[in-house]
């Protein structure tokens, strides 16, 4: 009998894999909210598969930024810039042919590569909890520098932003 | 059968064709972003996976920093989309084939 | 078999939380009922009227004295109200955005009875621990669940296709991002005291050493005028301000599809104030009831106390209505972001070096 | 020239918002308490509520326009039309009653209106028929809560305009003219 984590597996699985195929390839809407709609969905998916993985404070993370803050800020400009024209526009065959070629290429060596490689890892092992407090030692001990760069990064942004957000760039 | 490392590798991987998809498919310069962020989004399931089954925590900080880089990233992006389309009103990669504004 | 079933210990779990759950939601759902109707008695009281006083079925009027008295106080009002809105006709504009504007209503519901979920509303009943799911990561939970909320109200706006619910679903957009920066930065300081995401651990920990809001006031006031930020009431309801935006995102809402905006901001009420009062207040306890509760009695007790803590933040929620005027746009954006980030920023600098020196 | 009034500007204390949320705190709950003890006007209507007791309008009230009568109970409107030239929403639609009508049923008018319909469901109680009527016909009364419960039932007819307005018997024109003419008649004009 199937543990129940396993079935959760396969259905947030696939429900990730179906919202971010309608993200990017809806047969039935070509509007920009719809596909932003449908990438909430599969990031809220995929916060599932983390809580799976054990990994509690990303999937939170996971959800209050990219869902919360980063998608909120796309259907933002979205409904500012009112692209109601991109709607009609004609997807060009010959681009989305070759690029569908390409993309299955690229799916088809990454599976085959993942069916032959050999596991590395022992089966047998504890898998990791990924407890927040054990993540903030690591986050303040190990990788402090980066942390530091991340943040003067962020800093960088927002004064970047606000300058590209002024009406006049001199 | 139970879901392993393999399995989670999977998932990314599809994820990770889909956003390709998306960017070479899609003529929306936002909706090419937005795949540009499920591609993100599939390393960061790779990583949270290797963290679990490698017994280390390493991948989850690395996961950490990714999600902040792209916060940060979209806030800049959509900023440039922004001001891009206030000078040519669109939003269209094909419209936007010159390189002089 | 049927045995085995009953002692198995994941269909307890389910069993359990399915119980849970039911009670939690038709609890809330009445207080959303009676939220209503309380704000329209206080609205009224503060405003020299008499506010529902009227509705009662026939049978209750047949009780002697208790009927004519309940009728008085609106007891039977929600009913009315409800039953109204079922019935009205469901009107749906035609140059809407159908399927976003069907979705939206639902939308701006759920995240609201998500955020409920995390929340220890009493310690202990029989063997059971009175919270949906006692999540590590609870607070945390809380604010991604929460920051969903904001989809509802910006695809109402965005779908209507109408100019005065677009502006509405903008503003509230920025204000609901603005405001959650704020909110969180509030809660850190509180983690950096107890030392842990658990809602139940800081709810114990308060019993034990006193209550949050004596440690820091600074972010219970801060999390208080983001949270009312945060639901769009009065003085923060840009969103829907009646008066310039005749009702913003909701004005092409009608019938059950209004109601369900309306059911989300009392439950988004609800929510935030039992947020408050358990990360604030010491949620079930009380100065000298601090114990998980072993008998029946002790339980039910410490969800009377819940209880009654989150009443009274709701009536808070209901004075300020009354008693503030709307802030202009550009104030509320300035409080945002030039008071309360710096405010806030530095609340955590000082607790932390608070708890560098005191908690060696 | 517009004057310029300097506030005086607000201590460390005043810009926090607390003294205004104190003051607010304050006015709220004095007016909750006298509410909640029955000493404000929120209990203290008398008699009683709305539906069971009439709101007492005041004189000025503009309510629903009806048709009314003169002092021997005939019909003022002469079907001239300018009440409903002049109604803003349209809501007046005047039937005359062509070449082959009788006379009217009183002195000094040759023609009735055969049908004269006001649909309330329109009607903005502005006024201005009442203000250019020529025969004083028609009046806004203090009638104020008009309901029904369908569209036709809102268009009301000059049957139910004239009962509902009455006889008024404060302003008659036409007696005035008679008496004038009468007047008139006794040449020369009696001036003292």
């Amino acid at each position: 009998m199937p543990q129940l984590t396993d079935l959760l597996f396969y259905a947030f699985a696939g429900l990730t894999l179906l919202f971010g195929f309608l993200c990017v390839a809806n047969p039935l809407s070509r509007n920009p909210v719809t596909s932003a709609m449908f990438l909430v969905l599969t990031i809220i998916s995929m916060a599932g598969l983390f809580v799976l993985l054990h990994a509690f404070f990303l999937a939170a993370v996971q959800i209050l930024v990219y869902a919360g803050a980063v998608m909120v800020l796309f259907l933002f400009v979205i409904m500012l810039l009112d692209l109601k024209e991109e709607e009609r526009r004609k997807l060009n065959a010959i681009a989305v042919g070759l690029g569908s070629v390409a993309v299955l290429g690229l799916a088809g060596v990454l599976l085959r590569a993942l069916i032959q490689a050999k596991p590395v890892i022992a089966a047998g092992t504890q898998p990791v909890e990924g407890s927040t407090k054990e993540l903030g030692r690591i986050l303040f001990q190990s990788y402090l520098l980066p942390f530091e760069i991340l943040s003067i990064l962020l800093l960088v942004a927002m004064v970047g932003v606000i300058l590209l957000s002024k009406k006049e760039l001199k | 059968m139970q879901p392993g490392l393999p399995h989670y590798l999977a998932v990314s991987a599809l994820l990770f064709s889909l956003g390709l998809l998306g960017v070479i498919a899609r003529r929306s310069l936002l909706v090419m972003y937005m795949s540009l962020e499920l591609m993100l989004n599939a390393a960061n399931l790779a990583l949270v996976a290797f963290s679990r089954f490698n017994q280390n925590l390493n991948g989850q900080v690395m996961v950490f920093f990714i999600i902040t880089v792209a916060a940060a990233e979209v806030a800049v992006g959509l900023a440039l989309i922004v001001a891009l389309f206030r000078k040519r009103q669109t939003s269209h990669v094909e419209d936007l084939a010159s390189l002089k504004l | 078999m049927l045995e085995n079933l009953f002692i198995d210990p994941t269909f307890q779990f389910v069993l359990f939380s399915a119980a849970k759950i039911a009670v939690v939601f038709g609890v809330v759902m009445t207080f959303v009922a009676y939220a209503v109707l309380v704000e329209r008695k206080v609205s009224a009281f503060i405003q020299d009227r008499v506010g529902p006083n009227r509705t009662a079925p026939p049978l209750a009027l047949k009780i002697p004295v208790l009927g004519r008295f309940l009728q008085r106080c609106g007891i039977f009002q929600p009913m009315a109200d409800g039953l109204k809105f079922i019935l009205k006709e469901d009107f749906t504009p035609a140059y809407v955005r159908t399927i976003y504007f069907w979705i939206a209503p639902a939308i701006s519901v759920i995240p609201a009875f998500l955020t409920l979920a995390v929340i220890p509303f009493g310690s202990t009943l029989g063997k059971q621990q009175m919270v949906i799911a006692d999540l590590n990561v609870g607070i945390l939970y809380t604010f991604g669940i929460v920051s969903l909320g904001v989809y509802g109200i910006v695809l109402a706006g965005w779908a209507s296709n109408s100019k005065y619910p677009f502006l509405g679903g903008i503003r509230s957009s920025a204000q609901m991002i603005s405001y959650e920066i704020a909110m969180g930065m509030s809660v850190v300081s509180l983690f950096l005291i107890v030392g842990d995401l658990n809602l139940s651990k800081l709810i114990q920990w308060q019993a034990d050493n006193g209550w949050l809001v004596l440690y820091q006031p600074v972010a219970f006031v801060i999390f208080l005028v983001s949270a009312f930020a945060e639901t769009n009431r009065l003085p923060f309801d840009l969103p829907e301000s009646e008066t310039e935006l005749v009702g913003g995102y909701h004005t092409e809402y009608s019938s059950m599809k209004f109601a369900l905006f309306f059911l989300g901001e009392y439950a988004n009420m609800i929510a935030s104030s039992a947020m408050m009062v358990t990360l604030f207040f010491g949620g079930w306890s009380l100065p000298f009831l601090g114990k998980p509760a072993d008998s029946l009695l002790g339980g039910l007790v410490h969800i009377g106390i819940f209880i009654a803590k989150m009443i009274v933040l709701m009536v808070v929620f209901i004075w300020v209505r009354w008693m503030l005027p709307r802030f202009r746009y550009d104030q509320l954006m300035d409080l945002g972001w030039r008071r309360f980030i710096p405010i806030a920023l530095l609340n955590i600098v000082l607790t932390a070096l608070g708890v560098a020196l005191f908690n060696r | 020239m517009t004057k310029v009034v300097d506030r005086s500007p607000l201590n460390f204390y005043e810009r926090t918002y607390l003294p205004a949320l104190v003051e607010g705190f304050k006015v709220t709950a004095r007016h909750f308490v006298r509410s909640v003890k029955g000493e404000n006007t929120a209990t203290d209507l008398g008699d009683g509520y709305y539906p069971e007791v009439p709101w007492r309008v005041e004189g000025g009230y503009r309510g629903a326009p009806y048709l009314v009568r003169d002092q021997e109970g005939a019909t003022k409107c002469v079907s001239c039309q300018l009440c409903e030239f002049i109604c803003p929403p349209k809501a007046i639609k005047i039937t005359p009653p062509g070449p082959e009508a009788g006379p009217a049923d009183r002195p000094n008018a040759e023609k009735m209106p055969r049908e004269f319909e006001i649909n309330m469901l329109r009607c903005i109680f502005c006024g201005l028929c009442q203000e250019v009527c020529p025969e004083e016909a028609i009046f806004l009364q203090q009638h104020y809560s008009l309901s029904g419960l369908s569209r036709e039932e809102m268009i009301y007819n000059k049957e139910k305009l004239l009962k509902l307005g009455g006889v008024h018997a404060g302003i008659q024109k036409w007696k005035h003219k008679l008496e004038e003419a009468k007047e008139q008649e006794s040449f020369p004009v009696n001036v003292g």
